[in-house]
């Protein structure tokens, strides 16, 4: 389906260029060259933007943000980042949700349940030993 | 609830996942962050369940998992003793690691639940997207379980050298990139498991021939392998929480292993090819040279404490393993009552774990801004009168710096040579773990206390009090 | 349109709920209920998400890009940095070549094209007058 | 050209800026980074040009454009003296936001080529975008004019303070919001050129009551508007390069206006309500109490610093004004030679604009390693023989640490008054920018050298070969 909805995508670009184009050398601004025109830039202004280009783009700022924040990171607590990224990389639960909330496949439903119940154990032991960790720095009494 | 809503909702979990780790910057910001975590770890949860709503008996079965789950977690969240850090961090992402799996599973066998198609006609890029996500996935966990035996000293530190290992591992590479063709072609359940299975020897195959002391950069490595296999699962899903969090974590862990490979000043590449490192072999000073090492005993290292002006304490693998860190502060409470000027100096890959000896102070109380990093108070060591080394070696070893043959040779390492006199807590004149003989225990302002780190720490506070 | 897609997507999330419900209750995990569902995480994963969203999101992230990106820069290169910025601001042209190219409106390409060799004035100065400024930065010579 | 391969393209240019500001950094990764952004602006252009396939006579146009303005940008960009970049930079940013709302007005009267519906039936989301851009793009250009104005000397510095101003600019962004919503209610082109034409005039408003010296902090505040609004655009044209752009913009000018502020201990608040400082003030000391002034010659300063071992020179806006950098490198290579040792100190806040003084110096071949900032050299006055003081004058003022009476009170300083010595070369004992006395003046240890600073500064160097 992908590779049908880029092609339709790449034709209705191609279609409204070449209305575009008769369009302009029409030299009559008229309703019809503005919808052509208007066809045209639908694509250009990506109303016909596979999502996949978004996720890729959040996907890249998202590393961007990554190394800089993990940079900031002071080295007295590289062990509480290690548990608390492990806690939020259970964020992979979402997809377990999804197995076993609605999935139509018995079979599928248990390999959610199995996810499921694993990456419990990861968000509650992640997130409550960075906190018992995290507990523990203190400053000197003054 | 409205899809556009519910990604909204997404994309501030994922904020609150980089607010999480940017509390990490300072330890007074550090437990809001840690809060801010949960709560997105709560939104994501809860904006699925109310984008799917599950019918009753599956909603069920959520509560179920959860709880069973969620109570182990507690539990071990609770239990697990400090020192026991680097195994548990390893245990963890080998769950991970197998839950991407399932969910990749799950994807497989009901396609229509996350809409990537219906079953056997799967999209390709969702296939792609999956496929790696399930391969990464099966390497950390095989990897992270292999890791968490080493760490734990279930299983041998020492290398395990397969004969023509590198050949085996390629060979298995491009069978894996052959199967994931053939699945996007065929869609078999049959290939999806082949590629589980592969995926699950080649990450025994890669971690086994790693040291047992490499072990902290092939976790760290792990925990960022799986960021990316998040991330992939996270496009398949379109889940932008999912995607965030990959590519946070994903950098995370590469990042960490940078800084330990730095600390050791190896390359990240020897130290995933391996063969380095094993037990810590106890070779003693038998290389024919006979030299002589003075030794003290714990009154010596009392009153020569006592005296000082200035200590600085350096902690290593050591004290880990012997928990001498209460001890340790009482020792220092002590000096400090005796007006006697207090530090610490943490070497960026002392111990098992980046952060090890951090945690390990914390725990026992000792106020972080004593603690500084090597950068910070190298320069302190010639104005120290004393350095107390306890259960550190490598990272104190001279010939870092002096030995340009030596195999840790360009390694940073602590100047506890320049401080008046140094004091070395271990239980024999044995190497550490880069099986390096340490020329500083012959030198003539050392004093070797030999023994439990956590006994002669504690012998030296009852001697203080004579 | 923003709300007619929008309230089509509701619609189509509620339709799709309702025959998940049902084909679960209907414990026989046949081809239709199979399909209901697949409607249903079609919304679920994003198949039916505004671009706005992803849009917002990009933002987002780009604002701690930006954040730590320029937190980074030494005090030293402030003034190439603001020149740089004005420069990169300039990418505003692609709203000006597209209002000239392909406007179907004389007062929009002329408004465009008032944009376009304004923005030109900038990417043009900005970059080169930077170039000009990081040019002049020199180690001491040993 | 496929619309989703133009996105990527559009993210790789938004990268490509994130890479040219990271390269600031550095100044060795500098020149690299700038190359960066201009290969990103080149994607862009070349990516929308393929994108929307212009007719023959569209083509010329956008070459006409892009050659005209690009000429009058380049010939600026070779002619204009370095002590001129922060009206540069003021006028850049005024084309930036009249371009925003010219894109704005082609949007209005043609929504159909940026696929944000058609005339009469534009979008509601495009509207609201739109509007906001058009408002936030107008308010930056005759700002912007203003401060160009105020800043080039062409208006005088002086704030100009409208009788009951603040309620005058709460009405007008009232009446503005009321009109974006009308706009969007009818879609008539005669309410956005209301919008307009009020930004314009809120423009105009918000900036006069601002003294000339607070100009750097609005032309920051301006840059981030600029982004802000270029993002808005983003969102109406749906195009990545514009939002990420814009964010950084954003983001870069509201942290350099927090900067500023933080180096002169004032509230963002304050700088932007305005009335604070104008002309300079040539007030002399003339608050009555008598005090005496040490005067010193041009051989009295050579003579003390050939005898000098560390001299510590600090620039500040009067160098900027008397062009006087490249007689200093001339002094202060003149010292060298003798085997003194020359450091420069630069304020955070010293000069017209941040980094002002980095770039003069630069200019004048000074290496950037002999430059250092306020927190790196500032306990170093203290072994210094001299600190010459070159046209600066409230980054050096004691009353700023001293005296909590003091307007300036808290900002930090430049301590000057440590030095052995401190040469102030200025043309009178009048105050700098924010209009207060400088207590340096009259002290001990000081040595005033009244004349323009680059005439002094070469009579020093001609004395030196004496
Ligand atoms: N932290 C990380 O992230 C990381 C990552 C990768 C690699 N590494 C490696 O790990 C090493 C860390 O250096 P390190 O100085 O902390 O440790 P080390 O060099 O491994 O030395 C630890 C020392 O502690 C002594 N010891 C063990 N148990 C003890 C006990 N119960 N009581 C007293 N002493 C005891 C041992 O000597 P005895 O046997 O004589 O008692 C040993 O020499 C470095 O080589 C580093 O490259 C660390
Ligand atoms: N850099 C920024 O980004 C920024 C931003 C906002 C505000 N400011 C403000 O700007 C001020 C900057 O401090 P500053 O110490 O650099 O400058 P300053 O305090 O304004 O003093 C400049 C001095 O230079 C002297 N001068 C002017 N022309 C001269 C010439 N031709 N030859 C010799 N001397 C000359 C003037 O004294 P005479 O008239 O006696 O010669 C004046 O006292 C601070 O108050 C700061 O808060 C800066």
């Amino acid at each position: 389906m992908e590779k049908t909805s880029l092609e339709q995508a790449l034709d209705q670009l191609d279609q409204a260029v070449a209305a575009v184009r008769l369009g302009v050398q029409d030299l009559v601004h008229g309703q019809g060259a503005a919808e052509a025109a208007g066809a045209a830039a639908h694509a250009v202004s990506g109303g016909a933007i596979d999502p996949f280009v978004f996720r890729f783009a959040i996907f890249v700022l998202a590393i961007f943000v990554g190394y800089y924040v993990v940079w900031s990171v002071t080295p007295a607590l590289h062990t509480p980042l290690m548990a608390v990224t492990n806690a939020i990389s259970s964020v992979i639960v979402v997809g377990a949700l999804l197995a076993v909330g609605i999935a139509a496949s018995g079979l599928a439903t248990g390999f959610g349940f199995v996810a499921l119940m694993l990456v419990s154990v990861n968000i509650f032991g992640g997130f409550l030993v960075t906190q018992r960790m995290l507990a523990m720095y203190k400053k000197k009494e003054k | 609830m409205n899809a556009n809503f519910a990604s909204f909702l997404y994309l501030v979990s994922g904020i609150l996942f980089i607010l999480a780790l940017r509390g990490l910057s300072h330890p007074t910001t550090s437990r809001q962050g840690n809060i801010y975590g949960m709560i997105g770890m709560a939104i994501a949860i809860a904006t699925t369940l109310a984008l799917a709503t599950p019918s009753f008996g599956g909603f069920g079965l959520i509560v179920l998992g959860l709880v069973i789950g969620g109570s182990v977690g507690a539990v071990v969240a609770r239990r697990i003793a400090m020192t026991a850090m680097p195994q548990l961090v390893a245990a963890f992402h080998s769950l991970v690691g197998f839950a991407a799996v399932m969910v990749a599973a799950a994807a497989m066998y009901a396609p229509e639940s996350f809409g990537i198609g219906s079953a056997g006609a799967i999209h390709g890029q969702a296939l792609v997207e999956m496929s790696l996500g399930v391969a990464i996935g099966a390497i950390t966990f095989t990897g992270s379980v292999i890791a968490f035996l080493k760490l734990d000293g279930r299983m041998s530190g020492k290398p395990i050298m397969l004969p023509a290992r590198h050949l085996i591992n390629i060979a298995l590479g491009a069978a894996l990139v052959a199967l994931i063709v053939t699945l996007v072609l065929t869609q078999s359940h049959f290939v999806f498991w082949l590629i589980v299975l592969l995926s699950l020897a080649l990450g025994v195959l890669l971690i086994i021939p790693i040291g047992g002391a490499d072990m902290p950069v092939v976790v760290s490595m792990l925990n960022s392998y799986s960021g990316w296999a998040a991330a992939a699962l996270g496009f398949t899903l379109g889940n932008l929480a999912l995607i965030i969090t990959g590519a946070l974590v994903g950098s995370s862990g590469a990042i960490l292993s940078y800084i330990m490979c730095k600390g050791m000043n190896r390359s990240f590449i020897s130290v995933i090819l391996g063969g380095f490192g094993g037990e810590t072999a106890a070779v003693g000073a038998g290389d024919g040279v006979e030299r002589t090492v003075k030794q003290g005993s714990a009154d010596d290292a009392a009153y020569l404490m006592m005296n000082a002006q200035k200590v600085i304490i350096v902690p290593g693998y050591g004290m880990a393993v012997a928990q001498a860190q209460h001890a340790l502060r009482e020792m220092a409470d002590k000096l400090k009552a005796n007006g006697v000027e207090v530090k610490y100096a943490i070497h960026p890959v002392a111990g098992r774990m980046p952060g090890h000896m951090n945690v390990l102070l914390a725990e026992a109380n000792v106020p972080y801004d004593e603690v500084f990093e090597l950068e910070d108070i190298n320069s302190e060591f010639a104005q120290a009168d004393v350095a107390y080394v306890i259960g550190a070696n490598d990272v104190t070893n001279p010939s870092a710096r002096d030995d340009k043959s030596s195999p840790i040779y360009g390694m940073p390492i602590l100047d506890v040579d320049k401080a008046r006199t140094c004091l070395f807590v271990k239980r024999s004149l044995g190497s550490g773990y880069a099986g390096i003989d340490n020329t500083l225990f012959y030198k003539d302002g050392t004093m070797m206390l030999l023994g439990d780190a956590k006994k002669m720490t504690e012998e030296i506070v009852k001697a203080m009090d004579h």
